[in-house]
């Protein structure tokens, strides 16, 4: 059997298979389900510093090879988090878990991220300068070099532990925007976030979502990731999470040959609930398949 | 929540746009009337959420509307198709607050699972009225199964084409010791406000994954934050806001 | 049966399907299968001054709801699209044609448009400024409000025919493209062009697509389209012409409720032939369905 | 071109890896060996575009290659199953220019369409050679069918587990009047140097539509631009030209 451990800034993972943030919640539904300590890691859900109810109802429409979701940050903010929500996980996963940051100002960033950075359970920071959900959230900052930067400037001066800037990919020049970031002092970048999208309500004849648009999700997305992925990986040093769309062993394999260090599985945990146990236990079937030994030899192994 | 392989035992029409599929597999991870199950369509990303109708020994019943493409897939479906089914999902009815003569108020497909809630009152030796409410004659499904439990059964219809002329409080009778009650949203909000005791409500939300991961059909509730497919689908009256 | 036709740019067309350039090559091929002329009008292949091959071979990758394809442009060149292709098309085909052009300077796209201006049968010239697969192409035009409207003013400056500009989806702000168009003098956009993606053969380890990354295009781009057309509604006046995954006649309607006068079809004439006399065939349904008696009154009926 | 709905006979595997399958259902969009068909599958985007091996009456025989999730879902399909068909793609051979002792030359799934051929031409009257190659003796398909027809078959492996040890081109006889090839792209360059006459080439490439419309599968010829599916598969020895 082939050696599945990689290297995310300087933690080893035992597989790069890592939940996405916003689908796996903090964790403790799915370790109801399967041992989650199979993961390599999992990134729980998006943080900020007060509880948020989130965006009106209905929040999810399908599409023919995905979803679209406007949940808009629902979460108990970092207080409940780190005293209610990281015992809880601290129960049934025992190795460093990846903390997933909103804000709404750079304060806030600075804020929750200083406050997780105490917190031994977290392995990584993901800053999240990216969901679309928000009208005044962080989709601002990661849609321009400088406003990328500045976010990764300040949450780097409060904390030790690796930053990982999660980028949108609903920008002209992802190149330049991960670039900003590594030039900022970020350690790793994680993409895509969602992609901006909508559907309408035939008989209705309104947007299915309430708030209108959403983020769309899913296989769909999978060409566009592993291309923004072999794009950046082309581009900067630092690590990358890719993200988007990923369902099977297979599609974890592609994003690695495109420049992925880690790979986050998404939207396939919310219609697959054993989606990233799957993946992990076919893993090794699929490196023996394509003549793999050892997975870290692949990344960026298409480039 | 379990996922299982069922087989499709039997898949029809009972009105124009309603069927009735009865699935055989384990159903251990049921524990209550009012929950749900969450089944994955061939060619469709999210899985379809409906509320088991029956359960007996290891045949689930399931009644669904044909109101989309996948709906209509599903009602193709022939007996022996096995099917990739989320079980066990939501919380359900608590039987235990009924008194002896509760009230079920259901509206057209938010009948189904008050006929799995009937059955297990009805063991427990209560009393059962139900409220079964269709906008017209021909829409009419289960008014005999539930009589058959023993409920004492009241139709009512929109049109005044069978039983009661009328909405659902229309028909509500002056004495019951609880009710518990799922139908579309106004009818749920006219419940409310008419009904007398306390009570419980099944919501429907669109959901994301069914299971609690994804925050998708989140409602505000008196006592915070809940999820419709975790924490609900049932939720009582006295934890109801009412937001739009 | 309702009323199908609608007017894109003072031409009416009895009905809103128009085959996307690129799909259904210059008709005939398509006439052999079913009468075209049950079509509102089709796009011709992309045309640029010169005869071009395009990019070499594979140009096309599967995905999991739709394609990638990096053709490059092939065509034969204006002067012989208007020497041999029109006279060809002029047999099947007898409403005014949409010419789509292609360009890699101002000049080529005057030069062309200019020499199609001439040509009775074309309708409306659709410039397409957002060619992704051409390394000094179009692409460059299209990403840039400056860009596209001074393809927009140039080619304006040399045609009496309605001008409709092709924006990519692969920018931050599409919606301020499309209003540089406007203020420069179009008369339509049409939107998506296809979403730059890229697909790796794993047992290979190198990218699927010869030219490594291409066009994506298919069901799974709807989602991104609808939301584009509905943005890009609410900010301009011009018609849009909504083009990305369409392939029902529930799709149109849904481009149409979002702000599409009238709608592209690209992908789905690549795996069914009939797909545009399916949808032609199917829309009379799918309006009483719905309740639409006039499908013009619907542009933008979600808004 | 016609679009069909055509229904599998059967399916079954000749080795591990390359199946056949027969096909039944209106075939009179073909009308030379060399063309191919494009089947949809379900849950796969694009058409798969395979060759025609043989065609009887209204039965249509396939032989293709397990090489990836497409072809295996395919390997699945059992007698009865229902596919939507494209047929009649393509310009396939010309039998007309094969003199009376033609050669065919086909490497691995690249002799299906020579099957059709050989048969069409011993039907003219003509004295058919086929040299089959194969990597290894387990991959041999089809070799009994050729003998049928009143071929001479010569089978070659590069293992040299059966017949001629070596390729295509080392089992080449000293004369023939013409020749028909159809293999893997470095078998067909070989036949192109070691061919002491004209001939005829069938290609593959990866195909959009594989009915002209999307200029996917071009390539450059020495008479100008070819569409693989259109103007192809099969080009003439004086046509090519070599890029790669």
């Amino acid at each position: 059997m082939g050696k599945m451990s990689v290297n995310l800034c300087g933690i080893e993972l035992s597989n790069p298979v890592i939940p996405a943030s916003g689908t796996f919640g903090y964790g403790y539904e799915f370790a109801e389900l399967y041992d989650i300590n199979i993961l390599g890691t999992f990134s729980f859900k998006g943080t900020t510093r007060e509880a948020r109810f989130g965006n009106p109802t209905p929040r999810i429409a399908e599409c023919r090879a995905g979803l679209i979701n406007a949940i808009g940050l629902q979460n108990p903010g970092v207080d409940r988090v780190i005293a209610e929500e990281l015992p809880k996980l601290k129960k049934v996963f025992h190795k460093p878990v990846m903390a997933n940051v909103s804000g709404f100002s750079l304060e806030e960033y600075v804020e929750v991220c200083s406050r997780l950075d105490r917190e031994e359970q977290v392995g990584w920071l993901e800053v999240n300068i990216s969901c679309p959900n928000v009208k005044k959230g962080g989709a601002s900052f990661g849609m321009t070099p400088e406003g990328a930067a500045a976010v990764t400037k300040a949450v780097k001066a409060v904390t030790k532990k690796p930053c990982i800037m999660k980028l949108t990919p609903n920008v002209t020049d992802i190149v330049s925007i991960a670039k900003a970031c590594e030039d900022a002092g970020a350690d790793g970048v994680s993409l895509i976030n969602t992609m901006y999208g909508m559907r309408i309500d035939l008989k209705t004849k309104r947007p299915v979502i309430a708030n209108r648009m959403g983020g769309y999700s899913g296989p769909a997305t999978f060409p566009v990731a592993l291309r923004m992925v072999y794009q950046v990986y082309a581009a900067v040093k630092i690590p990358i999470v890719g993200i988007g769309g990923v369902s099977t062993a297979e599609d974890v394999v592609e994003m690695m040959l495109a420049g992925a260090t880690a790979v986050g599985v998404g939207a396939a945990n919310c219609v697959e609930p054993f989606a990233c146990r799957n993946i992990v236990e076919d893993l090794p079937r699929v490196m023996d398949k394509y003549g793999i030994e050892n997975l870290s030899d692949i990344i960026g192994g298409a480039q | 929540m379990k996922q299982e392989k069922l087989t499709v035992l039997s898949n029809r029409p009972l009105t124009k746009g309603v069927y009735e599929m009865k699935l055989a597999g384990d159903t251990s991870a049921f524990s209550r009337p009012g929950q749900f199950l969450n089944i994955a369509l061939e060619g469709f990303y999210l899985r379809r959420p409906i509320s088991v109708c029956d359960l007996d020994g290891d045949t689930i019943t399931i009644l669904y509307k044909v109101v989309g493409h996948g709906t209509e897939a599903m009602s193709a479906y022939g007996p022996g198709k096995e099917l990739d089914i989320l079980c066990g999902l939501g919380n359900g009815y608590d039987t235990s607050k009924s008194g002896q003569n509760p009230l079920l108020i259901g509206g057209g497909v938010g009948i189904p699972p008050l006929y799995g809630l009937a059955k297990a009152l009805v063991a427990e030796g209560k009393h059962v009225t139900a409220i079964l409410g269709f906008n017209t004659a021909e829409e009419i499904f289960y008014e005999n199964e539930f009589r058959s439990l023993g409920a004492d059964c009241i139709v009512a219809t929109a049109d005044g084409s069978a039983g009661v002329r009328g909405f659902v409080t229309d028909a509500l009778p002056d004495n019951y010791s609880y009710f518990y009650t799922c139908g579309p949203e106004p009818m749920l909000k006219a419940v409310y406000r008419a009904s007398k005791t306390s009570g419980q409500f099944s919501f429907e939300e669109r959901m994301g994954c069914g299971f609690g991961a994804c925050m998708g059909c989140s409602c505000k509730t008196v006592t915070g934050y809940k999820r419709i497919c975790r924490e609900g689908p049932v939720l009582e009256k006295e934890e109801i806001l009412w937001e739009k």
